[in-house]
């Protein structure tokens, strides 16, 4: 190595510049609570259920590898199957959000697509663990649980 | 250095300042233990820097801490370890359970290593769900968990 | 092409008739350069040495597998010159599961052994130190065998969790006799990279043998994996090596795609090339980033993740996650890429550059980074091999040697691109080279993404339930860190019968303790940093 | 009688201006190295105490009076409590001879120079008693480099500092701002930084090793020793160590000033100022502050730029590479001041 080099080296003159230039760089900070970034399309952060699509099938709650979906009874189903009247239980899955690790599986499984992701939720974070659990009305987007009958429970 | 002051005034002097100031200066301690640990750190990075902003510095050692964030899987292995730095750290401590291992075991629930949840061995203040929580998430917690201190709702 | 690949068959019939005829053993050549020889447990030992002696110089992976009735062990070994794999095939009785440690010819064995020894109970006779290594002394049972049961816990539990007892005994000189101190660097420490343990022996501040402890991080994802389905795995395989997710997908979707012999579209691999690339250069500059910071520089810390950030944003793009993706899955992937995605890919390629020349501006003129990093930790070639080490960490000690080229796998073969060595073998080697990788990456991905075939990406034989045929396979993908294997063993049922997971940075850590001696603890710390550990990918 | 407790009163007040200099400084300087780092980092920094996070510093102060004070069990109490006292005190000392203004000084000392150099090495014993006191192996580790570290600068430190004494034939530190004082044509003005070059580099390396900041911060390096001598010390008596840490930091700046920057003195600007009676203290230490903000800028900037050097790097530095530099300018100073 040469002298010159050397000495450069020593004096770390480039390595300075290379900060120095940055120190003039606008910061490039998201600063979340008050500035949001548009989330990608594709982002997975909760599911949303389509209560008048889920055909109470389960699987998604096999298809989960954590066992984070259960299917929860929601009502009594009947349906005219030849002229005989079929009751059945209705079911919703039930997501316990501490477990399950976004992979996107039970979205795949839903033969009829009630079971898609939402994109634009991120204040998920809560202070006990049971408000992590998510019933099939929280995940329809009802704030509180709605009366029996009411938005798919059991017509 | 113990001041030593009656108690009414004490806790009243507790709540009006001290407790003011305590959100703004969590200092949490450097601890990965997995996955969520990248995201932690990405959150500390420039595009976020949610722990600068928030004026918290990471500190490596548990006696200078305020702030733990369980950030990845606890093992059995390792769970006498937390619970040793959690004891090590001075009081007010404050705990975030981050990412689905740290909250319940996550993908690992029924491994015969892994605790289920990290509530199972230190008293926890906020879970955040996600595997890993995105850096906005990680930081809508810490902005919950300034909110419970800012109210005085930290029992311990 | 061709040629070159009726060359290697031919070595390979070679090869296994040889076998055959000497040991007693059946050997077969199959698809993909493998020779199959199954052998008695009388004949191993010589089997071994052979092997040895005809060049097979790197062991890549031993794997225990529980067959019920007896154990077997799973020996994979190489050979660079005419590139060819042979496995081994030893079965034990279960009553009595002894076998001769083959620590002697190769040590990269070492940890192998002991691994399997801890997981599955079978003893090698011969080897120096066999003590369970993931799992604490106390724990009772193997849990790779197929009796080990899993129970899953209820969404609540009540009551105290079980802890286990892990303290490690550490023998220490008595006060006033001894010159030396024991140092225990971890598990929580900033520089171990999550938490991994290294019992150090210091006298002064020079580090007179250190003793890496693992398993602190030993979530049991090979037991996990047996009682999942073979999709259910994949995001199982994202939490192996975190930071490069992408790379640990494609080895497992490689090697259940080889058990059932699916042929991925053309569109899928350019896809899947582009985004391991991708996935490679966020990983060292993670790298880069992380061993800045070992070196007391936030600001290259802040740098690197700030270029990180870009790749995270492209694989956001696609996947829908910024870390775990889940994106490749058995048989393609999982859906298309979103529409722009390639111009946004052409953007990174055009900025990347530019943010580069000021790292190298930064580190290669900077007298304190460069004494910190020449000459320190040096690996000598021949020990590199001999200790199983693998990935950019060999190539800096001057060993060209990489799957993409060695073991072409996907398209890579039509790609043009370069192994990159340096000749040092030291800290600072390992450091430029991972510089050099990334802008090699950045020329692969270049080429692919002007290439890119339209089409479907995912392949059209992929029955909604997989159940592969009965079988096992053994798939190697050159990882960010080295050599990723996955040895699969199907028993036709929707779940598999054993998934082994040879991680690479298991293998470079277990090289950390023969080199390291005799240097002060920062050397150590930066030597360290060098290897590019991910602590999920080697305590699995 | 009456001179004595003149006097007293005297150092009284000069004491506690010093400390309420050093402390308001400190204050800012906690704030202000962040937000230099993270505008450095490409971010913004503490900016959610206050406006631009400038309470942030009296956040961390509150904090740390009311956290938990922990003594380890295996401590050696008396040591262990005994430390941050002292590193605390030791590291006011040196303050009392730095004048920020032709007066304004706290003991105008006729060995002032000397002074320092003495004090300044108390600080070890402080660090040695708080690595020995914790029983903390990093601890010992930390304050073991720190001993040998202020060791082998100390001596160039004071070596440095020779030549200049050489020149103004005066170990007062008014002294030597006065012999600055000057400029020629009134424009280009007379500080040492350009009568010893040489020794102005010796005694920045150095001073910067002293206080045990980056590329010379191995006493507390945070990749290997965890947090060094301070590892075990919690709350009000950590934040004494950080306190007395940020003092080093204003005196050495301060000391570069003096004796390197020609103190409170800035040509044009200084001689304009002498006619405006008692304003003129008020503008010289304005200069004298502004000055030490732009030593305190470039030794920021320098941490947010280099990497930590290896502890036998360090050890070597000072004793192949200063040491005989320092001497050297010595001998050069000595032969010119000879012959002229």
């Amino acid at each position: 190595m040469s002298v010159i080099q050397k000495i450069k080296n020593l004096s770390h003159i480039l390595p300075m510049s290379v900060t120095f230039k940055h120190l003039f760089k606008p910061p490039i900070t998201l600063q979340y609570p008050e500035e949001r970034q548009q989330l990608k399309q594709r982002y997975r952060c909760l599911q949303r259920l389509d209560v008048k699509k889920c055909i109470s099938c389960g699987n998604c709650a096999r298809a989960c590898p954590n066992g984070a979906i259960e299917m929860k009874v929601v009502g009594i189903e009947e349906k005219k199957v030849k002229d005989k009247v079929v009751k059945k239980e209705k079911k919703h899955p039930e997501v316990y959000l501490g477990r399950c690790m976004y992979c996107g599986l039970c979205v795949d499984a839903c033969p009829v697509k009630a079971l898609t992701w939402r994109n634009d939720v991120l204040e998920l974070a809560e202070y006990t663990r049971e408000e992590l659990f998510y019933p099939w009305w929280k995940l329809a987007g009802y704030e509180v649980e709605p009366a029996k009958g009411e938005g798919g429970g059991g017509q | 250095m113990e001041v030593k002051l009656p108690k009414v005034i004490l806790t009243k002097l507790d709540r009006l300042v001290f407790d003011q100031a305590r959100p703004y200066t969590m200092w949490p301690l450097t601890f990965g233990l997995a996955c969520c640990a990248i995201e932690m750190m990405a959150t500390g990075c420039s595009r976020y820097d949610a722990f600068e902003r928030f004026g918290m510095l990471f500190r490596a050692t548990p006696r200078q801490a305020d702030l733990m964030i369980v950030a990845g899987t606890v093992t059995k292995k390792m769970a006498p370890n937390v619970k040793r730095l959690y004891e090590q750290m001075p009081e007010p401590k404050y705990v975030i359970a981050m990412g689905e291992c740290a909250i319940s075991g996550g993908p690992f629930y029924d491994s015969y290593s892994v605790l289920n949840g990290v509530d199972e061995i230190i008293p926890v203040d906020v879970y955040v769900p996600g595997c890993p929580p995105r850096p906005e998430m990680l930081i809508d917690a810490i902005v919950k968990l300034q909110r419970k201190i800012k109210e005085g709702r930290i029992e311990r | 092409m061709e040629e070159a690949k009726q060359h290697v068959l031919e070595a390979e019939q070679r090869l296994a008739q040889e076998l055959a005829g000497k040991f007693n053993a059946s050997a077969e050549a199959k698809r993909r350069h493998r020779v199959e020889v199954s052998v008695e447990r009388g004949s191993f030992f010589p089997l071994m040495e052979h092997l040895k002696s005809t060049g097979f110089d790197h062991l890549s992976c031993i794997t225990g597998v529980d067959l019920g009735e007896s154990l077997e062990a799973v020996y994979h070994l190489w050979r660079q010159g005419d590139r060819v794999l042979a496995e081994v095939h030893v079965e034990l009785p279960r009553e009595q599961p002894e076998i001769e440690s083959v620590v002697s010819l190769w040590r990269a064995a070492d940890w192998h052994e002991r691994e399997t020894y801890d997981m599955l109970g079978i003893v090698f006779r011969g080897h120096p130190d066999l003590r369970r290594i993931l799992l604490p002394e106390s724990f009772q049972g193997y849990p790779l065998r197929r009796d080990f049961k899993l129970n899953p816990q209820p969404w609540y539990r009540e009551g105290k969790a079980e802890l286990w007892e892990t303290e490690v005994k550490v023998e220490e000189g008595e006060a006033g006799e001894t010159e030396t101190m024991v140092l225990n660097i971890g598990p929580q420490h900033p520089s171990t990279h999550g938490v991994c343990r290294l019992v150090t022996t210091l006298s002064g501040e020079t580090v007179l043998k250190v003793d890496p402890v693992i398993g602190y991080l030993h979530r049991g994802i090979e037991k996990i994996c047996e009682n999942r389905t073979y999709p259910q795995i994949v995001p199982l395989t994202d939490r192996l090596d975190y930071i490069s997710a992408m790379a640990n997908n494609w080895g497992y979707a490689l090697a259940v795609e080889e058990l059932m012999g699916i042929k991925v579209p053309e569109r899928a691999e350019y896809l899947r090339v582009i985004l391991a690339e991708l996935q490679r250069i966020a990983n060292h500059l993670m790298f880069i980033a992380a061993f800045g910071a070992d070196l007391g520089a936030w600001t290259v810390m802040m740098y690197g993740f700030r270029e990180r950030e870009m790749v995270l944003d492209l694989m956001e793009q696609v996947s829908g996650q910024r870390l775990l993706y889940n994106y490749i899955t058995i048989g393609g992937l999982r859906e298309d890429v979103p529409q722009g995605w390639e111009d946004n890919v052409r953007i990174f390629l055009q900025e990347l550059p530019k943010r580069l020349k000021d790292y190298k501006t930064y580190f290669f003129n900077n007298e304190i980074f460069l004494r910190r990093c020449r000459g320190v930790g040096v690996l000598e070639p021949e020990l590199a091999i001999e200790l199983g080490v693998t990935g950019p960490m060999l190539r800096a000690s001057g060993v060209p040697r990489d799957l993409r080229r060695d073991e072409p796998y996907s398209v890579y073969p039509k790609f043009d691109f370069e192994v990159v060595t340096e000749q040092e073998g030291d800290t600072l080697a390992r450091f430029v080279i991972r510089l050099r990788e990334i802008e090699e990456s950045l020329r692969i991905i270049e080429q692919a993404i002007d290439d890119l075939p339209e089409g479907e990406v995912m392949a059209e034989k992929v029955p909604k339930v997989i159940r592969p045929p009965k079988g096992h396979a053994y798939s190697r993908v050159e990882s960010p860190k080295g050599e990723l294997a996955f040895y699969v063993v199907s028993d036709g049922s929707p779940k598999p019968y054993r998934v082994r997971i040879r991680s690479p940075a298991f293998c470079n850590l277990s090289a950390f303790p023969h080199y390291c001696t005799g240097e002060i603890i920062p050397d150590m710390i930066i030597n360290f940093a060098s290897v590019d550990i991910v602590m999920g990918e080697i305590d699995r | 009688m009456s001179e004595l407790i003149w006097s007293i009163a005297k150092a009284l007040v000069g004491v506690v201006a010093v400390i309420l200099f050093l402390s308001l400084n400190v204050l800012f300087l906690t704030w202000l190295e962040r937000k230099v780092i993270a505008r450095i980092h490409v971010r913004y920094g503490p900016n959610r105490a206050g406006p631009f996070g400038l309470l942030q510093p009296i956040a961390d102060m509150l904090k740390l009076l009311t956290k938990e004070d922990i003594v380890p069990e295996k401590a050696d109490r008396l040591v262990f409590n005994l430390a941050p006292v002292m590193a605390f005190l030791f590291a006011l000392l040196p303050a009392v001879t730095i004048g920020i203004g032709s007066g304004l000084i706290a003991a105008d000392l006729p060995a002032g120079v000397l002074y320092i150099a003495a004090v300044s090495s108390l600080s070890t014993i402080a660090v040695l008693m708080a690595a020995w006191g914790s029983n903390n192996k990093y601890s010992l580790l930390g304050g073991m480099r720190t001993a040998a570290q202020s060791l082998s600068y100390e001596i160039p430190l004071v070596l440095s500092m020779l030549g200049i004494v050489a020149i103004v034939g005066s170990l007062s530190t008014q002294d030597i701002v006065e012999a600055q004082s000057s400029a020629w044509f009134g424009i280009i003005p007379k500080w040492f930084i350009f009568y010893q070059p040489l020794a102005f580099i010796v005694f920045l390396s150095a001073v910067v090793a002293e206080m045990g900041r980056i590329p010379f911060d191995l006493p507390e390096s945070e990749s290997e020793l965890v947090a060094g001598f301070h590892t075990e010390y919690s709350g009000m008596k950590f934040a004494m160590f950080m306190f007395a840490e940020y003092i080093h930091f204003v005196v050495g700046s301060a000391l570069l000033v003096t004796l390197f920057l020609g103190g409170w003195y800035l040509p044009v600007i200084s001689p304009l100022a002498e006619n405006l009676g008692v304003l003129k203290y008020l503008v010289q230490v304005a200069i004298f502050v502004a000055k030490m903000y732009v030593v305190i800028f470039f030794l920021m900037w320098v941490r947010g730029t280099l990497t930590r050097t290896k502890v036998n790097d360090m050890l070597g530095f000072g004793w192949k590479g200063l040491l005989p530099l320092a001497l050297l300018n010595v001998v050069v100073t000595g032969v010119v001041l000879t012959l002229r």
